[in-house]
């Protein structure tokens, strides 16, 4: 395993000392419960609290900042955050406005969110839960676990952080959040395995000419395993399965993210982002804004998921409106 | 033996810990097959703090000792499987109740079939979905049925363990419905659930204090 | 070779055209020139050009548009441009105030720069040439290449970038941009080898427990290899032959650009940063600028690069003055 | 033979295209050793345009040919090489000059020298830095010493490639003070360089233009 890692137990609480220690002016990291915070705490507006299993970054640590999420309570690597961590994270982004829990639908993800509600109900805290389930690998029945949380988490960290920040009240925080979800959909395709701190090995082996179709985050394996395909084949084989769910209407503007696994280099992003637009085109649709890069990964994973959001004139506002994050920074 | 006293569930979930640590890397290969490959370092974390809280736990009552396992598990596992054993824990705990001296026979079967509903209602899991209930239920149901017949504490704990392991490993033969192994689709067919080993192992410790100390 | 890309061939203008459709407002890809401009060109200010071999990116081409560079001539994977290429860039930035050549220390870099000037000298078309060789690796001696220049374009193309935008003349540009080059130094370090399209391998073999220090860009292996060490070392590793070459003033204040190679995800290189920090602050200096990412990479080698800039209260400010480009952006 | 005429050039750039087309991951895998693994890549971009360009050369002097390569060169292939045999070929174009309409075996003695001093210019190069440089000075000069010996054009062009040819071998045992392999340092020893493989390429190449057609 070649990793710039000290001990492999500490790799969550050493990677959020470095980030504390690049970006003092945005992030504050509590080590006593394991959160990250902004560094100026927002006052009399609605919270965002998120987290989930470690090992996705950017996701959802280097989305801490004005603009966007209050608090971040991020768990061992692939690991939802425990209750208590939850309930820091919660209190400790209150500013009397109500607090948002934007929660990915991974099993592990909702039971303790939900449970650490169930404690803090005692106190009379409440949050209001957004579920972010946009991956369409999965057939959105009784089957499986549902639809996975991924790319579209994002989009509604930035669109509902915005809302936030002007000081949208929280029953509307919420509803343009569920907005988000409700027109978002991803797909993704992974090259190779990831490999955990933990284990110091590849999750699990593949072929040089081989892919796997209809992977999420955490590095487990996908749906499908295919042979490894042309740049603009890729492209398709992730906007089909996108655009099919969503059906956006002809014309559509479209908000497009190509999110790198945290393996493949940013060219490569950029390579198949021009394949996607121009297959989007194609379809009748118009790509008008672009976000590309490692945003949602696997630790070291190479591949890349595709999430598409029909956008309207309020979203693209809020999309556009200033963040000044890690990882996204505009207008500021 | 006839009932379970708190130094006999003392030394049943520092067995547990054993095992699991034993079993970690293997519960993480198993993993791998087909979620994230983190199941043995999850409930290693929860079992190696266990074992830390079970040394102070000796002047406590049995449904005491199972809350804070049950605590223990939530606040330092996080995943599926905190959440889950979490509640195998409390729900034993709230069966148990805080004034019990010891764990008589039938109240543990009460108690198993709370924890095995307890899986079911954090995780809307149904049997056959290929989850630690697919080793949990089959424990909880031979145990009772092991007391009606007349066994023994211990052969009904034998029972258990042994219906706990047939049913960990008949879910290699499943489809995962819930979990991560669920996004997989038919991929998931193939290899025993993790949970459902991990349970086994739990099974495999209790039937452990039933038998004569080594 | 698990790639998101088509023909080995056309890797660089297929990058160019995904750059272009993702950011449309911040660049302008010239596909007959093989050249990346700025979406809206600048006038009467003095120009920066670069260039160099792809592969390397975001470096130049993420670092066209307000705030940093003009125009950059791409080349083929890790080969510099070919003097065409310069001299349409040239031509293309050149807004009447001057043309600066931001030319790193790499022998084919400098000869083609330096025969596009020959050609161009015909038209009476001059351009001032700022040579960025930050390497500590190689010895400052006749008996090689000389230093490389590697992590310290970026600061460069920043910080002469910014004081071209604020309408400083030629002189001071390339006086400002000279500054930098003198003040700033870098040292890398590389886990693994990189796979070039055209290839299709790893381009070298290293054991899993080796790394190697001394690398630059383009995937050459470097001048030592030496066992795998735990990031708190590396940080050190990194650290001290940047100072102990640099040698900051007792307290300096210092920007730290610590970059991934492009194949290490962005949360290594954070918690690695925070050994770094930490390991510079044991040694008196002062941290009070970080930039942290891919930057200046090699394709999808694992790795990292440090460059330490001694910072004055001027560079400092031009390190903050607005920037908009695809890799870089702040203040607007 | 007694001198090289037009056709003669096209004929020996043409071999010379072939064999680096042939010789392409060679010449790459060498760079990987210890540089950026693209000379053969590079060189070849350059060699195609350059057999491009021969299609249409036929009827010009050998002094333009050579120019019309060396540009060629420059403009296709970047990197060192490009501006390097982009000099080595505008250089012999400026020794052979405009006018002449075959090239005397003298005028020849005179362009290598051009070009092997076009190297030392554009690159600081010197004897023994593990260059081009070190087939291409051998070359020349082994080429100049059979003439004044009284040597045939075909025997001073066969003595010049075997110079070419052991000057390559020879840099393996070189530590690299110039191009991308200086700065491994001591591992840069025990390989040929790739540049100086390929000029005893163009060498074999010239060699083979004085030899019977097969
Ligand atoms: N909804 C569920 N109901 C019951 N058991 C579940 C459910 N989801 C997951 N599990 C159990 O949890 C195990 C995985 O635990 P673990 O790997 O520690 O957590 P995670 O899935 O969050 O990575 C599975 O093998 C399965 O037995
Ligand atoms: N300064 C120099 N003088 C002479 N030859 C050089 C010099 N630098 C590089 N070379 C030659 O160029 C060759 C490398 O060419 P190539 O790999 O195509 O370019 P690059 O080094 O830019 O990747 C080396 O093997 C060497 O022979
Ligand atoms: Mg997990
Ligand atoms: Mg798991
Ligand atoms: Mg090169
Ligand atoms: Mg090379």
């Amino acid at each position: 395993m070649k990793k710039f890692i000290n001990d492999p137990r500490d790799v969550v609480t050493d990677y959020l000392t470095g980030l504390e220690a690049a970006h003092p002016g945005v992030v504050r990291f509590d080590r006593d419960s394991r959160i990250l915070l902004r560094a100026q705490p927002a006052r009399g507006k609605v919270a965002l609290v998120a987290g989930g299993g470690s090992g996705c970054e950017p996701l959802h640590t280097g989305f801490v900042g004005r603009g966007m999420l209050d608090a971040v309570c991020p768990g061992a690597i692939f690991t939802s955050p425990v209750p208590r961590q939850i309930i820091a994270a919660t209190r400790a982004a209150d500013a009397g406005a109500g607090v948002v829990h934007i929660v990915k639908n991974f099993t592990g993800e909702v039971m303790n969110f939900g449970i650490a509600q169930e404690i803090m109900a005692f106190d009379g805290i409440r949050a209001e839960t957004v579920l972010v389930n946009d991956d369409v690998t999965v057939p959105d029945d009784d089957d499986s676990a549902g639809r996975r949380g991924l790319g579209a988490t994002v989009l509604v960290e930035k669109i509902a952080g915005a809302a936030a920040e002007r000081g949208d009240d929280l029953a509307r925080v919420v509803a343009i959040a569920r907005q988000v979800v409700a027109r978002a959909r991803t797909f993704s395709v992974g090259l190779t395995s990831c490999t955990t701190p933990e284990r110091g090995r590849p999750t699990y082996v593949m072929a040089a000419d081989e892919m796997d179709l209809g992977i999420g985050i955490s590095g487990s394996p996908g749906r499908d395993r295919v042979p490894l395909a042309p740049a603009r084949d890729v492209a398709r084989m992730l906007a089909d399965p996108v655009l099919d769910d969503l059906r956006p209407a002809p014309g559509a503007q479209l908000l497009v993210m190509l999110s790198g696994l945290g393996g493949t280099p940013e060219s490569e992003l950029y390579l198949l982002y021009g394949d996607v637009a121009s297959h989007l085109r194609d379809r009748g649709f118009d790509p008008v804004r672009a976000l590309v890069g490692n945003l949602v990964t696997s630790l070291d994973q190479q591949g890349a998921a595709l999430t598409i959001l029909a956008l309207d004139d309020e979203l693209t506002a809020l999309w556009d409106a200033p963040v000044h994050t890690q990882a996204l920074r505009w207008g500021m | 033996m006839e009932t379970i006293s708190t130094a006999d569930l003392i030394r049943c979930l520092a067995g547990f810990a054993q095992r699991v640590a034993d079993a970690r890397d293997e519960l993480s290969a198993l993993d791998a097959a087909t979620g994230d490959a983190d199941h043995g370092a999850n409930l290693a974390r929860g079992t190696i703090a266990l074992a830390a809280m079970l040394a102070d736990a000796g002047g406590q009552r049995p449904g005491e000792v199972l809350r804070q396992a049950g605590l223990v598990m939530v606040d330092t596992i996080g995943g599926s499987s905190g959440a889950l054993y979490g509640t195998v824990f409390l729900r034993m705990a709230a069966a148990v109740g805080p004034q019990a001296r010891a764990i008589a026979p039938e109240m543990l079967a009460q108690a198993l079939q709370a924890a095995a509903q307890g899986i079911t209602d954090r995780g809307r899991a149904r049997p056959g979905d290929k989850t630690m209930l697919d080793a949990m239920q089959p424990a909880a149901t031979a145990y009772a049925g092991a007391l009606s017949q007349g066994d023994s504490l211990p052969a009904a704990l034998r029972a258990a363990a042994d219906a706990a392991a047939q049913g960990a490993a008949a879910t290699a033969a499943m489809r995962a419905r819930r979990g991560k192994s669920s996004y997989v689709g038919d991929r998931s067919i193939g290899t025993v659930d993790p949970g459902a080993a991990s349970v086994a192992l739990l099974f495999a410790a209790m039937a452990q204090i039933g038998a004569p100390a080594p």
